[in-house]
């Protein structure tokens, strides 16, 4: 318990916890679970976006969205890396997403259909992303809060790509490209709204996770910042976003939005969205077939040190 | 509309042969993006995959110049037979097409097509074009850490398990019958030689052999037979696998035409 | 040029989706040919997506002629939002996309499809378009033939060996929750259903059951739970696997604009 | 020898020899490897013109050519059928397909580029074929006489389709479809020149296989046959054929061509054509994946059989 107290009071005074600090288990399984979540979700991130890779319209689009998601890669191997301080491999994690017993961001069970969707992505899911990201950058644990820096300077670099990606095509395209946009806005806002979670008033784990300076704003809050800062976005776009009870509240300051369809969240959380089963076996294929390169990379490298041991 | 108006001299040519074939590895790279063997590969894969694409930008804009066509307009636009790549370039890593693919041959082929690219940027370094030269520069600082990745991995692979020597084996056996046509001359490279603007083709398989063959034999891999070239991809005529390779690389030009993105 | 203008009526939307369901699945069950496990299957995979073609060609013409469109603009020239089959008709063959692909899968979905197909066109048999009860009537004779081969199949491999037991559950699993497209009402087959056009697609469920089960009893073949439905495809949003059919299908009329064939 | 001299009588004197006729083992093997390598050929030439299934300009063309490859198939069936009756099952013949031991013809290791290669099969490469199958209708093994019967017809029909599809193309088509047109007429005369074999100075077993009423007509002599047939449909097409030395010999009645390129013609056959080993890979792929459906066929026929005899 005095161990516990002395913990607390050192978040409380904002310091950071390091990997050879003592930490309560839950916080370690806490932060583990977050951590990696946040990779898998990286990952599985991969597949929408790579789908349009081979597809991009444009060679410099093509780079550009190359580059992004060789970037996503990146941002998993810091945060397995940053898990992997508080004492769980990377094997051990990516063992718990194969077998389905640890989740990743549900936005990414939904299929890319048009090149549109790339931008929208960038514009939507990435902004969400690091509307919730950027509070973790003074995470109270150290390297989560360090990898987090990192992603979130590349996320919003990201994230402008994508939007620039959408103007160019409102500004200069053609109808049938301004007509993909709009297609690609109206079926990505809403589960980009749900991606900050449930409503507060449904929401678990969120009041410890405060207190561990885990979490430093409530699923609602950011939902509603993110709406906020969005509109003017779209207005510059000159593209509708698909709610009609949008609009401006005087006296809350802020913009109202309809009812977000949690239905629908929970189903595809719970497996049934349009890609789960699909992502999920990509990656388990990826893996299991990548197994004799992983197998013979190690038996190789045995040999190699066999051989310096005999000279 | 239709077949795009190409000058097709020899120079424009000689500059498309080296575009595409970059251009196309590319394509075929990139779709490991997302789906390698370990988190590793797959940024190794598209880091590379991102400076031949690079590369393959900075010589279609120099090889279209002449007709004023653009990298875009030339990647997008061109039908298949206008596409000079040699086939090698265009194949997909699996046979059966499985996703994610059969990675013991993306690392044969990455690695003998980057030793024959380190000896091409090579000598295109005293190119009479100065763009090219310049190009080449900045190419064989990329292509020589392809060489090395790649010959790493051979090494790795074909000197690991029983079963991962059997698959580097059969990879290489697949390449090979494929590499006669970069080594093969003709009045396209005849007269880039003559020209000076770069060597021919041919002049680089005793070099290309040099580099190659000791890797090979420290991964334990045996070299298959040589075979007469059959391939004729530097003439416009592919394998049955470029066209599905392209109908997907152009296909938004295609459907939104006129578009600006 | 750009999006193909249609007039996105209930009825032409009806029509739509029956139609590019038939073309979605004659396009997936042609990569059979020529790679099918015994020559005989070769020959009836191709025969049955002839028939699904035909059936195609005949609704696309009906439901263009509104619009001035014939059936080739329709197949070749419409973008994939405006395609209206359910996601269910255009999964690969084989969830790794290997050739020539996953038989069971093949099998399975035409089971399930061929016997939706039987119930649809035997209610549009009493539609009030002349000209639809004249195709569901020369269409029904195929579906017949269609059911009767695939559920054969679905017996024989369900009730062989333990291992194609496996691959035949395992196929009826990845089918089955995209199932509930097919058997979705709204207000396209509300207004089709009011104006006996044809079925609503809701009322098909329970006789399909009923003529499903059985044969899945027979195939020694456990019903998979219902699944929610996820899937969006008659409302023009589609899973990831239509538009790289389509960057094939569409590519010779993209690529050679304005040709005569 | 008694028993041979008969057989040879009834050959000269036209009769047809059928399944359960006494026949000399070499001209059962003869026959076997004859009717086997030509199914063969029907099998793997599903290969190439399968390749544009997917990708037919026109729903009526793509019907066109899914029935063409179909009945393609049929034709193996049909052959494979007739060789059986020689006492050589369809799965031994099959084995020494894939085991590389029986040929198909070389023609089908030539890639199919574009769609004008569909119809230039159908015109050049089933023209060839149907020169050097006509006289096969006469041949003195029945079944295979009357399976070519019904060969010969289904691909004249072929050769029909694919000489109209060239022909829409070239009268009404854009430049770029005549270029394509005139680009796979260029890649494929030479090797349908070919299909007739090497030249009557080298080629093996024909003149046994001309006493026995199993080939009617040598090489050269078909090839010059359809060479004087190709020409005149190549004016009414508007194409030119890729070969300079081409002209009309007045004393010989025929057309002269340029020399072949027999080298090219060896390395093919011999296994170094452009296709070779994928095409043999492709083949021995769908066999060996299908191998689970036949085992599982067999045991459900089985377990049925078991069924009614218990019963």
């Amino acid at each position: 318990q005095a161990k516990e107290a002395a913990f607390q009071a050192r978040i409380d005074a904002g310091d950071y916890i390091e990997p050879k600090d003592w930490m309560p288990s839950s916080y370690r399984k806490t932060l583990v679970r977050q951590i990696s979540q946040h990779a898998h979700s990286e990952i599985v991130g991969m597949l929408p976006e790579g789908n349009w890779i081979s597809r991009a319209p444009t060679l410099k689009r093509k780079a550009i969205l190359l580059a992004k998601v060789q970037d996503e890669g990146g941002h998993g191997l810091y945060l397995y890396a940053a898990a992997e301080t508080l004492g769980t491999s990377r094997d051990q994690m990516l063992d718990a997403l194969h077998t389905g017993k640890a989740k990743y961001s549900s936005i990414f069970n939904y299929p890319t259909v048009t090149w549109a969707d790339v931008g929208v992505i960038g514009w939507l899911v990435d902004g969400a992303a690091i509307m919730n990201q950027v509070p973790l950058c003074r995470c109270s644990y150290g390297p989560y809060a360090r990898a987090m820096i990192r992603v979130c300077r590349e996320e919003s670099f990201h994230q402008r790509q994508g939007y620039e990606s959408l103007l160019v095509m409102m500004q200069n395209g053609t109808e049938a490209q301004k007509a993909m946009v709009q297609d690609a806005v109206n079926r990505w806002w809403w589960p980009s709204l749900m991606m900050f979670g449930p409503p507060d008033s449904d929401s678990l784990h969120s009041e410890q996770s405060m207190r561990w300076g885990i979490k430093r704003n409530s699923n609602d809050e950011l939902r509603q910042k993110f709406v906020d800062a969005t509109v003017d976005q779209a207005k510059v776009l000159g593209i509708s976003l698909p709610d009609p009870e949008l609009k401006w509240n005087e006296e809350r300051g802020h913009w109202d939005f309809g009812p977000i369809n949690w239905d629908e969240f929970w189903r595809v959380v719970g497996g049934d969205g349009p890609c789960n089963r699909e992502r999920l076996a990509t990656r388990v294929r990826a893996w299991d077939e990548g197994e004799w390169v992983r197998e013979a990379a190690l038996a190789h490298a045995r040999k190699q040190h066999t051989a310096k041991e005999a000279a | 509309m239709g077949a795009m108006k190409l000058s097709n001299t020899h120079t424009q040519r000689y500059l498309l042969r080296i575009a595409d074939a970059a251009l196309i590895l590319s394509q075929r790279n990139s779709e490991w993006c997302g789906h390698g063997p370990i988190l590793e590969e797959d940024l190794a894969q598209a880091n590379m995959a991102l400076d031949l694409l690079g590369q393959a930008r900075a010589l279609l804009t120099h090889a279209g110049a002449a007709d004023g066509l653009d990298e875009d307009q030339l990647a997008m636009l061109r039908l298949e037979h206008q596409f000079l790549n040699p086939v090698l370039f265009e194949l997909p890593h699996a046979v059966d097409g499985r996703r994610p693919g059969d990675f013991a041959f993306t690392v044969v082929r990455n690695f003998l097509t980057a030793a024959w690219f380190n000896l091409l940027w090579t000598k295109l370094l005293d190119s009479c074009d100065t763009e090219l030269a310049a190009i080449a520069e900045k190419s064989l600082k990329e292509a020589r850490y392809h060489l090395q990745h790649s010959a790493d991995w051979c090494v790795r692979l074909g000197d690991g398990t029983a079963d991962s020597q059997v698959r580097m084996q059969a990879a290489l056996e697949r390449a090979w019958p494929y590499l006669g046509e970069l080594f093969e001359g003709d009045e396209v490279d005849a007269a880039a030689e003559a020209e000076k603007l770069g060597p021919s083709w041919a002049s680089l398989q005793a070099e290309w052999r040099a580099l190659v063959e000791p890797v090979l034999a420290q991964a334990t891999l045996k070299l298959p037979k040589d075979r007469p070239n059959a391939h004729r991809g530097r003439h416009g005529a592919h394998s049955e696998h470029l066209g599905h390779l392209l109908s997907d690389l152009q296909y938004l030009q295609r459907a939104y035409p006129g578009g600006t993105w």
